[in-house]
């Protein structure tokens, strides 16, 4: 006798245990107008919000005169670990003291082979280098992951390191 | 309620007059077989859309939402993909029997299409052994699904087969013996029609309570079991084989293969409308008058789709809940549970209509 | 037991250990390779040492004199963590050491692991086979003097 | 006709499946040789290397600094908690003693990620048995995690928060209050989470008696975490050997003694209130202070063996570092839990099912990239 009432008593509270997932789910279904989750991505790109701190892609900040905080001290390149800065430079002569100084030519950035582990920017004396909120890597060509970051003319400028360290 | 056996017989009279009998048959049977795939083809895109959509709510998303206002074009546009598809195959497959198994499922669903009652005189094959005929064609799906699997020569798809063949051999069991069975006793005949006109003064889900709410959730189990949908989903079990028996079908052919298993839920929802639930009969609560006759203006083809809706809504609500059963599972819950109950069930209900307990 | 108490035991037991410096981490001993499995046997049954957890087993390659085989082992009872070294004959050809995996079944896969990459043979192990790499590759890549020019970047 | 011969005759052939590596359930690159008997599972031979990328290798050619990025590639879903171990090796080499501010937020963020952890692991659980919605309803909550780590962190999965010598940030205003709500609306959730998997009858079926790891096995074979502690294997790191702040919390450590898949399954969601316990514990207490230690540019750590061990989502964690003295380490090993936990899946698995194999797999909570580091 007990047999059959664990029988019937196992099939009940199984039955039960099904009804109690399907009012969970039935719950969310006549919430769900309120509670969906869904981005409309491409459609709500101008309202995304990010933390300030995404690290996204690097980016070389320039202000209105083209001028740029890199001095082409390499701290950077070196201290990456997978190779994806490049700094090229040569040596000028300062116009004002005549002290031969590194002066930077081209700052080329593997974007494919970074892992946006942040050490770059953490190392830069200067503060040159940053991470930006561009998260929209995908092209056509590999060649273009690999992008020359400073503007074409662009100084390097004591007053512009002075003053964002200030800050 | 109108009689749409009136609006079919004047067709035949107005094409009888025209031409010879012969053409006649062969005619009207051209447009009932147009009507019924063109009814298979909306159902399944319907079907397809309300899933994805229920899907979407129940997981707090929205579901399709570009192609058309709120996504509504989604499953047109993926048929024309589907069709335009090209038909990959590995060269290791049994030819003949591999393009032959899709034909197989979708036949077994147009076939049990033709003896439901949409409405009052609304049944293109009106026979008296109905139910009989639904139980043994639906079983020609099977063949097909072990088809595929078969002759795919993939080992995921035979195993996924093999589940299939033995979940619907015995599944079948408690489903025609037990379940319908019981209302068969109460209404006295295998005639879909005349099941649905014997619910008259109430649907039998009602009338024979006990016992026929006990087969109505057998049947609704075993439906699912049926159709291959969670939590019974284990010929193609997405998580331990892929994609089961049509892992290796591609284009149109998995086309059929995904529509049957939608119109088969459909079929399933129909039938438990029809027999469970007064097929298009409307709804009616005893005693109030004004409410039963305004309830009369809807008409039965409405009413029947409506209940179908209901029910299955219900099957997606059990897709997007359950977990799955493993094999031996599912063969246990049927032999050692629903089996005996149904059968019980059938005593009881035979017992229920010999004391005349019925409403 | 504490690191000068086990110190001591093992020393009374076995002959010819070789105990590291004070300052180490834990407990570190250098077992002949001759010794390994009676060491390990005597580890894990003895009483009052049980140490019966092999958490980490480690190939290193000592170049230029010879590979060795890194054993952390800790009691789940005790909690105390002893760190046994073993070294093979030479680089090149004497590259074998006794297996302890059917005394620790975890080590099963870990010497699989340190076969595959650093090419330790363990001798008696029941199936010795690549685990990462394909079954023809050519050296054993966390070796030293390992090149691959195609997929290594040299810094 | 004696009986034996009736069953040679009945022998039917053993056929192989090849599990992988392509397959939904292998959660990544795991391909498993099956060895089935119709359903019946013979042996399960895992081969690996999938996603090997030599990262032990790539260690001995980096400086310590650079090596904790790498470690957020191995279990990426504990990536906080892999950097931790790289930076505590580093630190404790050093002598290094970080203020009271880092180890509070180290541990705030290594059971954050903890939690997004193990609840990905029960969407992915849900799935695998079948339920498609869990994993849905996990992701809502996942998401809301992987928001404050985006703010605090700047990233939500690959984190490198952790550098050695402390915290590359301080961690961001708004970073309590998040937290705070976070745990508000989890503790809402999770008892849904019971209701719709773990009280579901199927789904007990499928998991009770699946996969059976006793006590001796879990110890030999190098079981640890959440996989072990459902064998009643009191291994919990965080309780042996104390790290960052884990020491002034009070917390359980969850021993659920049958062993079997759906006590593992029980241990991580019990663990999932132990994790919201100890940032209760935590948050409000944030001590004031810096949030790293001024540390050379670069590290070179003194001549000898340093280990460290530390509790990952899914069980032990330990570096061990050999260093020569030199910028980069001799010899970098991951000991990692999901490589010994892989272990003793052939052993359970043998007379199961493949619907089960699958059960286990997603009950030990594999992520590849730690098995194939």
């Amino acid at each position: 006798m007990n047999a059959i009432i664990n029988y019937f008593s196992e099939v009940l509270n199984g039955g039960i245990s099904l009804l109690k997932g399907m009012g969970i789910t039935g719950k969310h279904f006549v919430r769900s107008p309120k509670e969906i989750i869904t981005q409309q991505y491409p459609e709500n790109k101008d309202t995304l919000v990010f933390g300030e701190r995404f690290r996204a892609q690097l980016f070389m900040e320039h202000n209105d005169e083209n001028q740029i905080r890199c001095d082409a001290c390499q701290t950077c390149e070196t201290v990456c670990p997978n190779g994806s800065i490049e700094v090229v430079w040569h040596r000028e002569a300062d116009p004002e003291t005549g002290k031969k100084k590194k002066v930077l030519d081209k700052y080329v950035y593997h974007l494919s082979m970074c892992t946006f582990c942040n050490l770059c920017v953490l190392a830069c004396p200067t503060e040159a280098i940053k991470m930006n909120q561009e998260f929209e890597t995908a092209v056509y060509d590999r060649s273009e992951l690999t992008k020359v970051l400073n503007k074409p003319g662009s100084k390097f400028s004591q007053d512009f390191v002075d003053k964002s360290l200030e800050k | 309620m109108y009689d749409f056996s009136k609006m079919t017989g004047a067709i035949h009279e107005w094409l009888s007059s025209l031409m010879p009998s012969i053409l006649v048959t062969t005619i009207e049977w051209v447009l009932i077989g147009v009507v019924f795939l063109a009814l298979f083809a909306i159902l399944g895109l319907v079907l397809v859309i309300l899933e994805r959509k229920i899907a979407g709510f129940f997981q707090f998303r929205l579901g399709p939402n570009r192609v058309g206002p709120y996504g509504m074009f989604q499953t047109v546009a993926d048929t024309v993909k589907l069709l335009l598809k090209e038909l990959v195959s590995t060269n290791k497959v049994d030819k003949f029997l591999y393009n032959v198994a899709p034909f197989f499922v979708i036949i077994a669903p147009l076939m049990i299409m033709a003896v439901i009652p949409y409405g009052f005189g609304l049944t293109a094959y009106d026979i008296n052994v109905g139910l009989l005929f639904v139980m043994a064609v639906s079983s020609i799906g099977v063949v097909g699904i072990l088809l595929a699997g078969w002759s795919s020569n993939n080992k995921y798809s035979l195993i996924g087969a093999m589940r299939s063949g033995a979940v619907i051999i015995s599944y079948e069991l408690s489903m025609g013996l037990s379940a319908l069975l019981a209302i068969v006793l109460l209404a006295g005949s295998l005639n879909l029609n005349d099941i649905v006109m014997s619910q008259q003064a109430g649907w039998w889900l009602f009338r024979g309570h006990i016992p026929a709410i006990i087969a109505f959730v057998i049947y609704i189990i075993t439906g699912t079991a049926e159709t291959n949908r969670v939590p019974f989903d284990l010929t193609e079990a997405e998580s331990e084989l892929g994609a089961g028996y049509h892992a290796e079908y591609s284009g149109i052919k998995f086309a059929f293969f995904f529509l049957s298993e939608f119109v088969n839920m459909f079929i399933i929802s129909a039938l438990a409308v029809t027999i469970f639930l007064g097929g298009w009969l409307p709804f009616h609560i005893p005693g109030w008058e004004g409410f039963n006759n305004s309830m009369n203006y809807i008409p039965g083809p409405v009413w029947f789709f409506l209940k179908t809706g209901v029910i299955i809504f219900l099957l997606m609500w059990f897709r997007w809940t359950f977990p799955r059963l493993r094999i031996d599972q599912i063969l246990t819950l049927e032999w050692k549970y629903l089996l005996p109950i149904s059968l019980l069930n059938l005593v009881l209900m035979a017992f229920v209509v010999m004391m005349g307990w019925v409403f | 037991m504490t690191r000068t108490e086990l110190q001591s035991f093992l020393t009374s037991k076995v002959e010819g250990l070789e105990f590291g410096e004070e300052t180490t981490q834990y407990l570190t001993v250098t077992v002949p390779r001759e010794k390994l499995r009676d060491f390990m046997f005597l580890l894990k049954d003895t009483e009052e040492l049980a140490f019966d957890y092999m958490f980490s087993l480690t190939a290193v390659d000592w170049f230029p004199k010879y590979l060795g085989v890194v054993y952390h082992l800790e009691s789940t009872k005790y909690r105390h963590i002893l760190v046994v070294h073993v070294n093979t004959g030479n680089r090149e050809d004497d590259i074998s050491v006794d297996t302890v995996s059917d005394i620790y079944p975890t080590a099963h896969f870990h010497e699989r692991e340190a076969y595959d990459l650093m090419g330790i043979v363990f001798e008696g192990h029941s199936d010795l086979r690549r685990l990462f790499l394909t079954d023809d590759w050519v050296g054993h890549p966390l070796r030293k003097d390992y090149v691959d020019e195609a997929n290594m970047i040299v810094k | 006709m004696t009986t034996t011969d009736v069953n040679t005759n009945l022998k039917t052939q053993e056929y192989l499946i090849n599990m992988g590596p392509q397959h939904p359930a292998a959660h990544g690159v795991l391909r498993l040789i099956l060895t089935v008997d119709g359903e019946i599972i013979h042996k399960v031979d895992p081969d690996l290397g999938y996603i090997h990328r030599s990262i032990e290798k790539m260690c001995e050619r980096d400086t310590y600094k650079q090596i904790v990025h790498l470690t957020d590639r191995l279990d990426y879903l504990s990536s906080h908690i892999n950097n931790e171990a790289v930076c505590l090796a580093v630190e404790n080499a050093l002598g290094i003693e970080v203020p009271d501010r880092v180890k509070y937020i180290r541990t705030i963020m290594a059971e954050l990620t903890r939690l997004a952890s193990h609840q990905l692991w029960w969407g992915v659980m849900g799935m695998d048995i079948g339920a498609l919605t869990a994993f849905m309803y996990a992701f809502r909550d996942r998401e809301m995690i992987n928001d404050i780590m985006e703010e605090t962190v700047g990233a939500r999965l690959t984190m490198n928060y952790n550098i050695p010598g402390g915290l590359m940030f301080d961690i961001h205003p708004g970073f309590q209050k998040k937290v705070k709500d976070f745990i508000k609306h989890f503790r809402k959730a999770l008892p849904e989470y019971n209701t719709l998997l773990s009280d579901n009858i199927i789904f007990k079926k499928r998991l009770q008696g699946i996969g059976y790891i006793s006590k001796e096995d879990a110890i030999a074979y190098g079981v640890s975490g959440p996989s072990a502690r459902g064998s009643g294997i009191s291994c919990d790191v965080r309780k042996i050997h104390p790290y960052s702040a884990y020491d002034k919390v009070e917390f359980n450590e969850i021993l659920i003694e049958g062993g079997d898949s759906y006590d593992r399954y029980m241990v991580r969601m019990k663990e999932m209130e132990e994790s919201m316990n100890i940032i209760d514990q935590l948050i409000d207490n944030i001590p004031e202070g810096d949030f790293q230690v001024k540390t050379p540019a670069l590290i070179k750590l003194p001549k000898g063996e340093y280990y460290q061990k530390v509790e990952t989502a899914r069980g032990e964690l330990g570096v061990f570092i050999i260093s020569d003295g030199k910028k980069s380490p001799y010899r970098f090993k991951f000991r990692s839990p999901g490589f010994s936990n892989l272990s003793i899946l052939d052993k359970i698995s043998r007379g199961h099912k493949i619907a089960d194999l699958v059960a286990i797999m997603s009950s030990l909570d594999f992520v590849i990239p730690d098995i194939d580091r």
